[in-house]
């Protein structure tokens, strides 16, 4: 098999996102990771079947130089999951944007989650519409103001995270758009994850939502404002490496090391393969002012996936069943003879 | 008393009772005997769409007819020789359906105060009320007789119970000279492997019921309905029309060497199909319970667009939800076939009563020129035909296809000659095939000019990696919103589907082709029009009948057929849906109309008075 | 050189550029100026569905176009007499859109070899490869001009290069002789209190490309277009068709004195109608952003169950996901209006572009029958009045009703006389009133016999508590799946909605009311249909013209006013469904066709040629 | 105004549900709660609205005197907020089955709780499609043998806790068809709170899947293997009334007072009142063998409702602007005159 690179997924088609959005760095990312993942995989680039909804976001199987599913709003999910049953031998990747996934698309993204289906979700959290140009999404901070809500909306956000681990996601990890060295990582541990990954990328919408996420991405106040959680790595952060989150009073807490009596021992170390709901969600859940927004893989569980549970049923099935034709199954049951 | 064997041609039997009753068991096992008699039957369960309705009252009754005959069986019949009525709510709401010969059999114990009074009569003499007095009568303990004849068996009351459509079903079978075998050996069956101990006892009462029937002085007559000369030797089974789409959808997989894949949502009276595929993982069959209809269809579509033979069943609430997804199946020109087992609505509706009123929407149910094939069934067996082909078209020519079936065909059964499979034809996908040369890119859109269908390249085909997506693109399969090209792949669309019209059976007339009057049908109208237009032959009137099983599009030869004939009556089960559609499509015929809207199947007396107004 | 004024009856100017140019807000000041000039116009922009489609791209080209006139302006106009490019892919997209007599303008300083080849040109000389190098070209280096004329205000680089669309627009204003007076008022609006300083440059440069205009020789002649006499003396403003649904709605609020509720899911092109309702929470008027548009027409029906005059927008794709939902608000027989803004389909289609292709999907595309009134706007102003009566209709007659409009009309304009509320007529709901007697139930689908229109109890009423729901129920509210009732029930919904025929103002037949051909249309392409007729009829051809608002059901004279004609010609842009409908709704009529499914308005010239052949 | 008895909320409607169906012990509580809250709130009857989707539990609004929408499947909590927006002055109930609510509605269902709209939603959960005749659930047991599953499903349940938490859950509560004390106590805790409550009752289906709860409904097991928390009190469960609930390393964990030195001091104390969604969602998601089922108010706290919200906004809006007509609103903006 012949060494694939990132031109491999480049297709000839034009990148038509405004200049300066997020999702040009997303894609980046993608086309670097899979080299890697088909490297590490032995995978063929054929054996990519790239799936979106509809949304600025959504165009990106486009861009791609693979098998492509634009299919239509909310619904790339159940495509997804249609594609990765009927043969599991497919590797799937979903584009979707907040509204797509969690608005319109929100019933299909729980279900497969809930399901465990082996595909790879990147969902593009610009915190608006981007391609109706500017209504505010299920994300969309609270008082936001948009085309939709003139005077501030007044309904609380999803918080993509907490929903996939509401949902028993096995894989979830969160990153910035910018990120592109880690947002390779997490796309090479989520295309490794067996089971459903959701890779919730921060991205900017310029036009309509400038800023998105400033409030974290500002390179100035990112070290004190997010965490990067890495699998056994202690939950460290700051600009200067001395903040830490540590477990007490039932609750995560910030600490400064070397102030009130906290060492590095005492700061949590991070474990995304433990089954653990309940600390992973309190991580997931993490926010500003008082603690940093986690990023990197939070939870990376292994669990059954629903594709290998109905090819191998169907497999054993096989083995066992009578019935091996359709000239048998008619001729099964109770039948009589007229002569 | 020496019981008089009368030879008849067919019989009607109504079974209702509460819907704990067991009367869907019953008639199913009267049915299967009588199948296995050699008679062509037809069968009709008519149930409530509550699960345990409230005891003795009429909105829990449930009912099954079954016809049996020693010709052709066309329908389920308008009324019955015998109605069983295992309470008053089951007599109250049945009455009306007995002939008046008919034979009406009770479980007299149920006849209390109580229990008439629940089913709304104002006296205790139900059966002047109901002006059915004058019919036969045959009252029977059947409660109090079970009881007896398992005392002592060893099961506990509610079980003893549940037996008595077994003693009912003996009374049939002695009425209507039919060997307890059948039953027996269903009965062997369904116990002996987990509860040995039931056989004897399920056995016993029938057999009891059987001799009591016997015995009783109330049986003026008994009946002998002689095997069917009609039926076609071979091996039979009876079939009910949802597990025939199931079989047929099996079929087609075998036939293109693609694996089934069924996404779908439970709903009444589709469910049975999702149900039965869910059986056949031996076939390499997958089945997948989505989360809703829409889900249902989406992943069906990932499916075929992964290479997979995907299909997706539903009821008219779950198609409605579909709407936009089928649009999404047309623009990606990916097969795909949609079952629609129409019932009564709109919305919920009645749900588990049948009608043919998604027509339109299957027609026209969504945004843009939205062109998709339209093949319906015309009886519970030819369910097994109408999804092979569906099947069959939709991989050949790289389009959904809707199959409509109903209510009335989904559960309802009749004997199947066993088909081989050798006998059917090869399905041919229009795969992409060979290698491109160097720099050349696969052209997802690019169509045979002879039948406009595009090329199905799978994913894993090394070379042919393309986008397909609900936007408007060119043949290339590249994003355009030129006006040019949006009407060239409007009218490709169309014409794709309209080819398909090469590929379909001409429409056959049923009795002379050309006359005064053409009745025409579609659907699971096809046993009452045919048994409506037999008897009007019979009595000498010049009437044909043409029956669509290809709605859209149309056979080819339609026009010619129907411009033979002084004028066209179109039946069905709606308000007038093929009709305006035939309107549409050949405007230069005057068309009649017999409609009828409420949830039950045409009367063949119905039809027949429709036809008598035009001529 | 002193310019020769020529008076002209109209202009039309098509605006072209990158989709950041600007071009939608310089063809809107435009057409804003020429309205207070005075003149009757109509606007028609045409941008693509990306946001910032790439630089310089065919694909990303945006597009204004704007017709005034000094008599009644139906359309936005074929061909046009000014094409302003930006850019050398502005010019390809739209060159063909030049009338022979045609002026263009562009900016010369994009026309570098770079993008004359990005937007696929094979040589330099554009024009020639265009072949319109005999228009008269009017070269302008409009971005240095604009740099210049702003350097040292203080700007940024990128915000100077924005300012290139009020250079142009101050071109163009010189061209046709229009006072700048109206863009320095919309200027200092938008800047004086966050942004003062802007307001200076910002005129400057208007001003300098209006001096500029002057002074180069290259423009042989200026225009004008008088005021239009044909306008009604008024307050006037300039009204988008989303904009006047919005409004409209809030109207029918008003006069029924029910808080207007609106859930929808954005979607282009009916989003706008949601934005606009968001802001006029000042009257009361609540919206609810769903999850999807589901939820939008689930959450509406709420709030009609509620009280509320409730009302969900989409366009295409969200209105197929509305099917089943629209069944619940049949058979609850809640009053709701449904908005479809119907966009090029199938499936996601072409967004941005416009078409008739929903109408088949909004009169039949839900299970069962399933009746709803279906009315259609016909100009961007009249969609006020079709969004009022709309919503009229629903609550006085207890019923869904679908408003169809089209993205020509929503994101077109035109001016409107500003109308009084006091001309408008009352709304008023069958509201349940009274106290009911001692054990008396509220029966909520009792009937007015006259019109067969339920009544309307709504919650926290005392003693009126009831049932409504998706099942079929009797007049009382009770569940019931008796086959008679099933039969009245769907008998009494048709007829409710039959029976609205006679609320509804008669079809009008502009000219003549009998004769050779009779032309017959609906929605947005009234203006070019009568543009068109009229044409035809100044050349003395015997052409009516009969436009429908009112689809189901038809009005009352429609089966007079066809039986006066020898032909028929049904002019659409989908592929016949409007002739469908009438085909099964007067059968006795032939009817002939004009198509078009181009995401595109017919041309005036297209109608022209069909009704030639015609007659 | 007159009290209430269960009676006034009886409608005339024969109940349709089989005989020991669950159902009818869930009717008979919310027929008992509801003159309570009538009650203690100064509500009249025609001031309830009872709203379902489709399924048996569905049936509900028949048998409730009070206005009733029996919607379409899984859309019931769409009507129920479009009712509750549009009339905030009504208080809204909702029936919804595990299928109804969770499979085809629940994309409705997440976004009434992230918007926190004030209703109440009761979740009949029987873990299997009743009124389509016994196919399996979202919140089947992995594994469950059904009508389309004859094999066993290959899919994991949706914990309906799990998801209400992770979609921000201002209110949800577990109990047992048959705990008719208990329920009446939920309704009641709901009813009383602001915003989207969830009760989540496990209930039975005698005919597709008798004993749907009973490793933990059994009364010989139930003591040990349920908990019922309540406000303020310990987490303290078992026959014997000796076992509780501890947090030690980052997890929750059931103990036995007086062994392993575990005291009554050391047991949590169970806050449905804090905005812990860590803890709240551990202890949510306990279940056996290791730890007991939760069953009462888990989590309870307060937030600004929408329907609040939207009203509110509607009122300000109104005081501040200027168009106070539709006459007003033609005349704003850009107009002219024309002579
Ligand atoms: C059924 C349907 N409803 C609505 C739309 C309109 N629509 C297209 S994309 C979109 C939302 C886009 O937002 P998001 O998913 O966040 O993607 P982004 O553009 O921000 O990347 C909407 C509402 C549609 N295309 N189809
Ligand atoms: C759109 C639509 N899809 C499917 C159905 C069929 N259906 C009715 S109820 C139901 C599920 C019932 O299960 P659940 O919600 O758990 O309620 P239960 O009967 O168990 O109380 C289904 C699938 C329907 N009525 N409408
Ligand atoms: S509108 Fe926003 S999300 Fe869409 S392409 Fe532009 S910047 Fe990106
Ligand atoms: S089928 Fe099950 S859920 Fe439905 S009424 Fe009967 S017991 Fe209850
Ligand atoms: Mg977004
Ligand atoms: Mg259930």
């Amino acid at each position: 098999m012949a060494t694939l690179t990132f031109k491999d997924f480049k297709s000839d088609q034009e990148v038509r996102w405004c200049p300066g959005c997020g999702d040009h760095a997303v894609l980046a990312a993608l086309q670097r990771a899979l080299p890697k993942v088909s490297q590490a995989l032995g995978y063929e680039k054929e054996r990519y079947v790239v799936v979106s909804g509809i949304g600025c976001s959504s165009r990106l199987p486009y861009y791609m130089d693979t098998y492509g599913f634009h299919s239509i709003h909310g619904r790339a999910t159940a495509v997804s999951t249609g594609i990765k049953v009927a043969n599991p031998w497919l590797t799937v990747w979903q584009a979707c944007g907040d509204g797509d996934a969690l608005a319109i698309g929100g019933n299909h993204f729980i279900h497969a989650i809930r399901r465990n289906i082996d595909i790879n979700i990147i969902l593009f959290n610009n915190r608006i519409y981007g391609l109706t140009k500017g209504q505010y999404s299920p994300t969309s901070k609270f008082g936001a103001i948009t085309k939709t809500s003139p005077y501030g909306t007044v309904e609380h956000p999803f918080d993509p995270g907490s929903l996939v681990l509401g949902a028993k996601g096995t894989f979830f990890a969160r990153s910035l758009d910018v990120d592109l060295k880690l947002n390779e990582e997490i796309m090479t541990a989520a295309a490794l994850h067996d089971g459903c990954s959701v890779m919730e990328m921060l991205t900017n919408c310029v036009i309509f939502n400038d800023g998105a996420h400033k409030e974290i991405a500002d390179p100035a106040v990112r070290p004190d404002r997010t965490v990067v959680l890495r699998q056994g790595e202690r939950m460290i952060f700051g600009k200067n490496n001395d903040k830490g989150l540590v477990f007490e009073d039932n609750r995560i807490k910030a600490v400064t090391i070397g102030e009130d009596g906290y060492k590095e021992e005492d700061i949590l170390i991070h474990d995304a393969h433990a089954n653990n709901l309940g600390l992973q969600m309190a991580l997931a859940d993490m926010k500003g002012p008082d603690l940093p927004v986690a990023l990197g893989v939070i939870r990376d569980v292994k669990d059954i996936t629903y594709d290998d549970g109905v090819r191998d049923q169907v497999k054993d099935v096989m083995r066992k069943s009578k019935i091996h034709c359709v000239d048998d199954l008619l001729r099964s049951g109770s039948t009589w003879e007229i002569k | 008393m020496q019981h008089k064997v009368i030879d008849t041609k067919d019989v009607v039997i109504r079974f209702a009772g509460d819907s704990g009753d067991g009367m869907q068991l019953t008639g199913s096992l009267f049915a299967n005997t009588s199948a296995i008699a050699g008679n062509d039957l037809s069968t009709f369960p008519d149930y409530p769409a509550e699960i345990r309705a409230p005891h003795g009252t009429v909105s829990g009754v449930s009912g099954f007819q079954v016809h049996i005959g020693s010709t052709k069986v066309n329908t389920p019949g308008d009324y019955c020789d015998l109605l069983v009525a295992m309470n008053p709510a089951a007599l109250e709401a049945n009455a009306k359906w007995c002939k008046p010969t008919a034979m009406i059999l009770i479980d007299t114990d149920s006849f209390t105060d109580e229990l008439i009074k629940k089913a709304g009569f104002k006296t205790n003499n139900v059966f002047l009320e109901l002006g059915v007095e004058d019919r036969i009568i045959i009252p029977s303990p059947i409660t109090t007789l079970t009881k007896e004849s398992l005392k002592g068996c060893g099961m506990d009351q509610k079980s003893i119970l549940k037996c008595k459509n077994m003693f009912t079903l003996g009374m049939a079978c002695f009425i209507y000279s039919r060997p307890l075998e059948y039953v027996n050996s269903y009965i062997e069956g369904k116990f002996a492997k987990k509860h040995p101990e039931m056989v004897g006892p399920n056995e016993k009462v029938l057999k009891d019921g059987y001799n009591y029937a016997a015995n009783i002085q109330l049986i003026p007559n008994t009946y002998m309905v002689k095997p069917a000369k009609s039926l076609e030797p071979g091996l039979y089974r009876n079939i009910t029309g949802n597990q025939a789409i199931a079989w047929g959808l099996l079929a087609a997989s075998e036939k293109s060497g693609l694996p089934l894949f069924c996404g779908s949502y439970p709903i009444t009276p589709a469910t049975a199909i999702l149900e039965e595929l869910a059986i056949y993982k031996s076939l390499g069959c997958k089945t997948l319970q989505a989360e809703d209809e829409i889900a249902g269809i989406c992943t069906a579509i990932g499916a075929s667009f992964a290479g997979n033979l995907a299909v997706t069943t539903t009821s008219g609430p779950g198609f409605s939800l579909k709407s936009e997804a089928l649009g999404l199946a047309v623009m990606t020109e990916l097969p795909l076939v949609v079952v629609d087992v129409q019932r009564a609505g709109p919305s919920t509706g009645i749900p588990t009563k049948t009608e043919q009123t998604d027509l339109l929407q299957a027609l026209y149910g969504r945004n843009g020129e939205c062109p998709i094939p339209v093949i319906a069934a015309h009886s519970p067996a030819n369910c097994f035909n109408a999804a092979f082909y569906a099947a069959k078209i939709a991989l050949e020519h790289m389009t959904p296809v809707i199959l409509l079936s109903e209510g009335f065909l989904g559960n309802g059964s009749e004997p199947w000659r066993i088909p081989t499979m050798a006998d059917y034809p090869e399905i041919k996908p229009p795969f992409a095939r060979g290698v491109l040369k160097e720099g050349e890119r696969f052209q997802p859109f690019k169509r045979d000019p002879e039948t406009m269908v595009p090329q199905w390249a799978i994913p894993g085909q090394k070379g042919f990696e393309h986008r397909v997506g609900g936007l408007e693109k060119n043949h290339e399969g590249v994003l355009s919103s030129d006006p040019a090209n949006h009407q060239t792949m409007v009218n490709e669309r169309a014409a794709k589907v309209a080819k398909i019209a090469d590929s379909i059976p001409e429409l056959k007339v049923d009795g002379p082709d050309s006359g005064k009057l053409l009745v025409v049908g579609w659907g699971g109208t096809y046993g009452h029009i045919k048994s409506a237009v037999d008897e009007e032959r019979e009595e000498g009137k010049n009437v044909s009948f043409a029956h669509f099983d290809y709605i859209n599009p149309l056979p080819k030869n339609t026009k010619d057929v129907f411009s033979k004939f002084e004028k066209i009556l179109v039946c069905e089960l709606n308000s007038g849906q093929f009709c305006a559609y035939l309107r549409d499509c050949l405007p230069d015929f005057k068309y009649d109309k017999c409609n009828k809207v409420q949830g039950q199947p045409f009367l063949v007396k119905e039809l027949v008075e429709a036809i008598n107004k035009e001529i």
